[in-house]
């Protein structure tokens, strides 16, 4: 990574230099490197998740595939799903989450940074804990929720193991870096940055912070019950000994649809950074966007039953729930209507990140439709575990956050890396993405109404799917390209991008207004901020018509005018990682007791040493 | 030149879009899709090719919706392309700045509003359906209960009423209400017969209810609709509605009890069945059957063998296809599958706990090639 | 979340007070946790009645005794608020005596739930007698290991208030653990409440 | 930051006061617990459970003399489960049934 040479360091800083290499990279505290951390996981993710996603479309391409076993696709699928939500898209949230919260808020750091390794850490803990499934007795197969009997069924396979723990130390992850977030939003805001004030990105992190607070819980005992269930021999899903699977169903889902929204909110935060920046124009109906996101926050807890439908909830829950379903769509539409006024009017700079942004709203729109139609419960009840779910959700998810997630990436790589990423590949890699995602996914919906049913390994001729399959399946090939384009673009701008100054696209948040890359302690003095899109109204200021004029470089005011003060930046400290690491190897035990009892203790060891380490070592070596 | 005359010119341009291939490839592809999926009658599955009352109704219902969502997406995305073409930017040169607009409260009020009022319509019709669906049949409609039972990997379908038990196919007499119990005597499963009804669980320890109709007398196939494990897409089953007289002698031949030969290779193969395959199958009276007169609601899944542990032969040979309505029920896949059950389809069954009531697939017996073609002689005779 | 964009939590810049933020991620922390005990204890409202062949609630429980327990926990939050209030005035010694008496107090309550399960499997109630067992153990198990891991803090600053290791910014602290204490103690009378009194 | 309503912290004695009312209000409980009607002992458990839990978090963990925000962030989660959990019990039947 030769982009990021560090910074010559800032005479205030008394940071302890690191050790450079890997060690710093393990040690780090610092939002941006953990943030980067997180970014290349998951992309790294993204390509697994990817491949699983090719040999499920590869087997499905014609009648009775036979590339995969029964046994193979049903892992594929399930770690495909797990994979892309869990290792994919909520880690590269956090990745832009830790690296520009404290950017745009005007922080130095987050609130806890060691803290915040630890929740990396952890992250990779358990993501690898689950990749390595794959090696030692097969990879989860039990559907990515992992509906109870089956997932306990059969208790001598360790793989619903594998899969109900990885997921408990994930949550625990998110948990954490929830709580960190809150925090750093709350109390590490500069001056003058009113909470009306905060970007919409971090708005959307905040909201996402607190849905996942309030959501994980209930998932986390659930697969607590799962896994004692097939460990220790509870009879909480036991429907031959009074046990209830549906508790599992409400458990689950209870976290599941509030996560849905945790996957999509960043992206449209990210849209909203956007959209404004290339339309060069301020949001339209700022209040209004962040309103519907917590609207969307709220509402999101009140839908769950939604996934339910076919589960035989009684008709009153039944229309209680096609209410409160149907009903989200109006904070939803408040946004994209708000986008849409954000471009009329505009003068739309149509390159790589714009053209992500309003594929985003282009294919949004389409999974959000047949999200409604989901929530006629009548319906639903011919949609429901079809295809025509696939594509509803491969469009909210693939459509929304993966189109949100790449306009984020071509938005903020030069921040990050001090590169610009290719303009003309970027294109190329949009329209292969957005044609191979249409190819792929609109045909799903066909599929499902002629009577597909998802998760299933095989289907026979006659049945008015062959052609659709194929489509599909071709499409998925486009997708792949197109991914593959993307990857070639990123290689290609680490070795020979364009250099970018500081706000190569004439932005108007915070983050644009250090170095790219930023330093180590990110701003030189904290701004004091006056306006929300402040550094906008740095550059810029309006005449009697309203339109932008330019304020000359010398006239503008000072960027950062807070006190001067000692910089104290949060060592680097290896505690976090080696409690991660702990977590890690007291995971694999916990899979073959009693004779992982060992390790369990070994890895236990490692992780309390790691706590006390890190309780007792103060936060920034040298103080005191 | 002024702001509006550069507008006009980007209208022009949206316009013309439609007219250019692409524009009219996406617009035809679209409305290709659509018909495609709408018009195809000679697709078994097809939900949008209703065949009862309740499939009707649930037709309808999507019909609305789906028109509503087509003009909202409509609306949506046409303006979010003309934005596009009208307003962007053109040729690097001098920036032109545009209007700082923040806002429009009497837009916001607009478009939250009119959202509302649109599901407000869609949500009268959905909540009325809902009920609808659920409505029990009255005893006026005289209909016929059927216990629909999720096994993993088939079902099994009792006639509490009628004293018998049968797999893989259920029939129906045409224009009559059947009421369904459905449940599961393992783990989740979803019984879903798209040209009927919509799907519904079928929950270990509850029992689930949804009324079919069949209009007409024909073949209706379905399929498991929730993951239940291997091989939950071979978890097929077929509706064969029969007008009421050919029920009622369908209904009389299941009733009695299949004739076995005394001799030749049907009796020999008999004799195997006796043997090995009567742990879990049954043929006529023999095997490990269920007290039919229990009702549905008063077993308990898994092991107190409240339910079987595989499907029910005795007529066999009146099968289309076996193995969860997957495999022709032809001597070349009769052998094949009993000289390697899990090679045809996937199953484990080394897992199998028959004391737990725990069956997952049919064992491979290591049957000799005579004791297989006793056994296929014994199977196609039980028509 | 709506009235939070009142000014008054306008970002107080760079010098964030450390203790400030830590009181208040904890307080997150806690309104998570009442999420995953509200899952555990609504678990066990399904299925309390569900007791198989087992024992029942009513057969079983020992209110006085389980009383008494409860009683111990809660004269323990008592304890920890006099200890939180010698920390606040800086009397390392007296924090540290209440500190202990805290943990003491806690490992009490401990060791009566171990004996108390223990009587429960002797009369025939194991996590896997019923869905009410399962619910029961795991729910009180659960409590139990909270209150195993504040037992664990307590000490641990205890003995850093030995060693001199303890200030006010330190990674764990007083105010923090008292919280969480306080906490856990609190789910208790709810527990108390849903599990044993009601099955009378 | 300073809101000025915030009233005096608790001294000592104020908290031996408050752990006296607790116990009495425990001790209470039990006697219901044993002796109530049962159509008021339901409600008044949970009149004297939610009385406990007001005062320790409300004068143990100091909620009283907090900022707004950590209420907030504390009734946000209070609020929800009761509401969630209540749905879901609702939807098994076990808030009519029993
Ligand atoms: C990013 C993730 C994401 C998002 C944002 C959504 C958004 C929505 N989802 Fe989706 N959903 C999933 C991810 C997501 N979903 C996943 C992963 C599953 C399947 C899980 C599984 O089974 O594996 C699923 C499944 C799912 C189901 C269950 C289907 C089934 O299994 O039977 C339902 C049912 O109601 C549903 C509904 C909705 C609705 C109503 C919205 C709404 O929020 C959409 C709102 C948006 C719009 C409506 C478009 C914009 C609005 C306008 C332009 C305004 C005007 C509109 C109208 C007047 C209608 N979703
Ligand atoms: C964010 C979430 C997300 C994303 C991004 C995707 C992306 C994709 N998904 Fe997936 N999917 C889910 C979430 C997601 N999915 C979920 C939740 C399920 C439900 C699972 C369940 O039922 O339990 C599911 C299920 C699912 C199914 C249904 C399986 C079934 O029910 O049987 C299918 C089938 O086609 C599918 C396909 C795809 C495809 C083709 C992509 C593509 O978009 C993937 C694109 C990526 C790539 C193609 C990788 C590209 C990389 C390369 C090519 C690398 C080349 C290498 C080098 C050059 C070094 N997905
Ligand atoms: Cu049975 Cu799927
Ligand atoms: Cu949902």
């Amino acid at each position: 990574m030769a982009t990021l040479t560090p910074q010559a360091p800032s005479p205030a800083s008394t940071a302890a230099p690191g050790r450079g290499g890997i060690w710093e990279w393990i040690t780090t505290t610092d939002h941006k490197k953990i943030g980067i951390l997180y970014g290349f996981s998951s992309i790294l993710f993204f390509v697994v998740g990817g491949v699983e996603a090719l040999f499920i479309r590869l087997q499905l391409a014609v009648p009775n595939g036979e590339i995969l076993s029964a046994d193979a696709y049903n892992q594929m699928f399930t770690m495909h799903a797990t994979t892309m939500v869990f290792l994919v898209v909520m880690p590269i949230a956090s990745a832009f989450a830790n690296y520009f919260l404290p950017l745009q808020l005007g922080a130095r750091d987050v609130a806890f940074p060691r803290l915040n390794a630890f929740s990396y850490w952890l992250y990779l803990a358990g993501a690898l804990f689950l990749t390595v499934s794959f090696f030692v007795g097969g990879g989860a197969d039990g559907g990515w929720f992992g509906y109870a009997p089956l997932s306990t069924q059969v208790t001598e396979v360790v793989r619903m193991d594998y899969w109900s723990l990885g997921l408990q130390v994930l949550g625990v992850a998110s948990i954490a870096s929830s709580v960190n977030f809150i925090t750093t939003v709350l109390t590490m805001r500069a001056p003058g940055m009113t909470l009306m004030r905060m970007p919409v990105f971090s708005w959307m992190v905040f909201i996402i912070s607190f849905l996942l607070l309030f959501s994980l819980p209930m998932v986390t005992v659930g697969l607590i019950q799962v896994f004692l269930d097939r460990n220790i021999g509870t009879l909480f899903f036991d429907a031959a000994n009074g046990g209830d699977p549906v508790l599992w169903q409400h458990l689950f889902w209870l976290f599941g649809h509030p996560e849905v929204y945790v996957l999509i909110l960043p992206a449209m935060g990210i849209v909203s950074e956007v959209l404004p920046t290339f339309a060069r124009k301020p949001l339209f109906g700022r209040s209004f966007v962040i309103f519907s996101g917590i609207a969307i926050g709220f509402m999101g807890f009140g839908v769950w039953a939604h996934h339910m439908f076919t589960s035989g909830l009684g008709p009153v829950a039944e229309a209680a729930f096609a209410l409160t379903t149907m009903f989200i769509a109006v904070p939803t539409g408040v946004k994209i209507f708000n986008w849409l006024g954000t471009i009329w009017g505009g003068s739309l700079e149509l390159n790589t990140p714009m053209l992500f942004s309003l594929g985003f709203i282009f294919l949004f729109v389409i999974g959000g439709l047949s999200g409604v139609t989901h929530s006629i419960v009548p319906a639903d009840s011919q949609q429901h575990d079809s295809y025509y779910v696939v594509a509803h959700f491969h469009y909210v998810l693939f459509g929304g956050a993966i189109f949100g997630i790449f306009s984020g990436i071509y938005y903020w790589f030069p921040k990050v890396f001090g590169k610009l990423l290719n303009e003309r590949i970027g294109k190329v890699n949009f329209w292969l993405m957005f044609i191979g995602m249409n190819l792929t996914f609109a045909p799903m919906h066909v599929l499902g109404l002629n009577g597909m049913p998802r998760r299933t390994y095989r289907y026979a001729e006659g049945l008015g799917l062959d052609v659709w399959n194929l489509v599909a399946t071709i499409g998925s090939l486009v997708l792949a390209l197109g991914i593959a384009v993307f990857l070639y673009n990123g290689w290609r701008t680490f070795r020979k991008g364009e250099v970018a100054g500081p706000d190569p696209w004439d932005a108007r948040t915070l983050e644009w207004t250090t170095s790219s890359p930023p330093p180590e302690h990110n701003f030189d003095r904290i701004p004091v901020v006056h306006h929300e899109d402040d550094f906008w109204h740095q550059k810029y200021t309006t005449d009697e018509e309203g339109r932008a004029v330019a304020i000359p470089a010398d006239l503008r005011p000072v960027v950062a005018e807070g006190p001067d003060e000692d910089i104290h930046l949060p060592s680097p400290s290896y505690h976090p990682a080696l409690a991660g690491l702990g977590i890690f190897v007291m995971l694999l035990g916990l899979v073959y007791v009693p004779w992982g009892l060992i390790a369990v203790g070994v890895g236990g060891i490692g992780f309390l040493w790691g706590m006390f380490g890190w309780s007792l070592e103060p936060l920034v070596r040298g103080d005191h | 030149m002024n702001g509006t005359e550069r507008h006009e010119g980007r209208l022009r341009v949206g316009r013309r879009f439609f007219r250019r291939p692409t524009g009219r490839f996406v617009l035809f592809s679209i409305a290709a899709s659509v018909l495609l999926a709408a018009c195809t009658t000679d697709i078994p599955q097809n939900s949008l090719d209703p065949a009862s009352p309740q499939a009707r109704d649930i037709d309808n219902l999507w019909w609305l919706v789906f028109w509503i969502a087509v003009v909202v997406f409509v609306l949506v995305e046409v303006a979010l392309v003309v934005a596009i073409v009208r307003f962007r930017r053109r040729r690097r040169g001098p920036e032109r700045e545009v209007r700082q607009v923040h806002g429009n409260l009497r837009m916001e009020i607009m478009w939250t509003i009119l959202p509302v009022v649109v599901l407000a319509v869609i949500a009268v019709p959905t909540v009325k359906t809902i009920f609808d669906l659920r409505e029990a049949p009255t005893p006026e409609e005289n209909a016929l209960v059927v216990n629909v039972i999720g096994h993993q990997w088939w079902w099994e379908f009792e006639y509490p009423e009628l004293g018998f038990s049968t797999a893989q196919e259920m029939y129906i007499p045409a224009g009559r209400s059947i009421y369904l119990n459905i449940t599961s005597a393992d783990v989740i499963h979803s019984f879903w017969t798209p040209r009927l009804h919509g799907k519904r669980d079928a929950v270990p320890g509850r029992v689930n209810n949804l009324t079919y109709f069949a209009d007409e007398p024909g073949d209706y196939l379905g399929q498991c609709a929730e993951f239940c494990g291997l091989a939950h897409a071979d978890m097929r089953h077929m509706v064969r509605a029969v007008s009421a007289g050919d029920f009622e002698v369908w209904a009389a031949k299941h009733a009695s009890l299949p004739e076995i030969p005394e001799e030749g290779a049907v009796a020999s193969g008999w004799e195997t069945f006796n043997i090995i395959c009567v742990a879990c199958h049954v043929i006529g009276d023999v095997g490990p059957g269920v007290d039919l007169t229990v009702p549905v609601a008063d077993r308990l899944p898994g092991g107190s063998g409240d339910y079987v542990l595989a499907p029910n032969l005795s007529y066999f040979a009146e099968r289309e296809k076996f193995g969860g309505w997957t495999f022709e029920n032809d001597t070349a896949h009769l052998q094949a599958w009993l000289a390697d059950p899990s090679d045809l389809k996937p199953m484990t069954p080394e897992l199998n706990d028959l004391e737990e009531g725990r069956v997952l697939g049919m064992p491979n017996f290591g049957l000799s090639p005579e004791d297989i073609s006793n056994l296929t002689a014994l199977l196609q005779s039980l028509e | 979340m709506t009235a939070m964009t009142t000014p008054d939590l306008a970002g107080p810049g760079g010098h964030h007070d450390v203790s400030e933020a830590r009181k208040l991620a904890m307080w997150a922390f806690l309104g998570s946790e009442v999420l995953l005990f509200g899952s555990l204890i609504t678990t066990f409202l399904l299925y309390r009645t569900r007791v198989g062949d087992g024992p029942s609630a009513a057969e079983i429980f020992d209110i006085p005794f389980t009383s008494i327990s409860s009683f111990i926990l809660l004269m323990s939050s008592l304890t920890m608020v006099l200890g939180h209030h010698s920390w606040e005035r800086k009397d390392w010694r007296q924090m540290r005596v209440w500190l202990l008496a805290t943990a003491g107090l806690g490992m009490i309550f401990l060791a009566g739930q171990v004996f108390e399960f223990t009587e429960f499997v002797h009369e025939g109630l194991t996590v896997s007698t019923s869905p009410f067992g399962s619910a029961f153990f795991v729910l009180t198990g659960f409590h139990g290991l909270h209150v195993a891991v504040g037992v664990m803090m307590l000490m641990a600053t205890a003995i850093m208030g030995f060693t001199g290791k303890l200030r006010e910014d330190g990674g764990m602290n007083v105010g923090l653990v008292g919280l969480y204490w306080h906490f856990v103690d609190v789910v208790w009378i709810v527990i108390f409440t849903v599990v044993y009194l009601l099955a009378v | 930051m300073t809101e000025a309503a915030h009233p005096p912290h608790p001294t000592p004695r104020d908290y031996w006061l408050i752990a006296v009312v607790l116990a009495v209000i425990t001790a209470a409980e039990v006697a219901v617990a044993y002796i109530g009607v049962d159509v008021v002992k339901v409600p008044l458990l949970f009149a004297m459970a939610f009385a406990k839990f007001v005062i320790v978090v409300g004068w143990y963990m100091h909620l009283r003399y907090e900022k707004k925000a950590y209420r907030r962030l504390f009734y946000l989660g209070l609020i929800a489960a009761p509401i969630l959990f209540g749905v879901v019990l609702f939807s098994f039947g076990v808030l009519i049934g029993s």
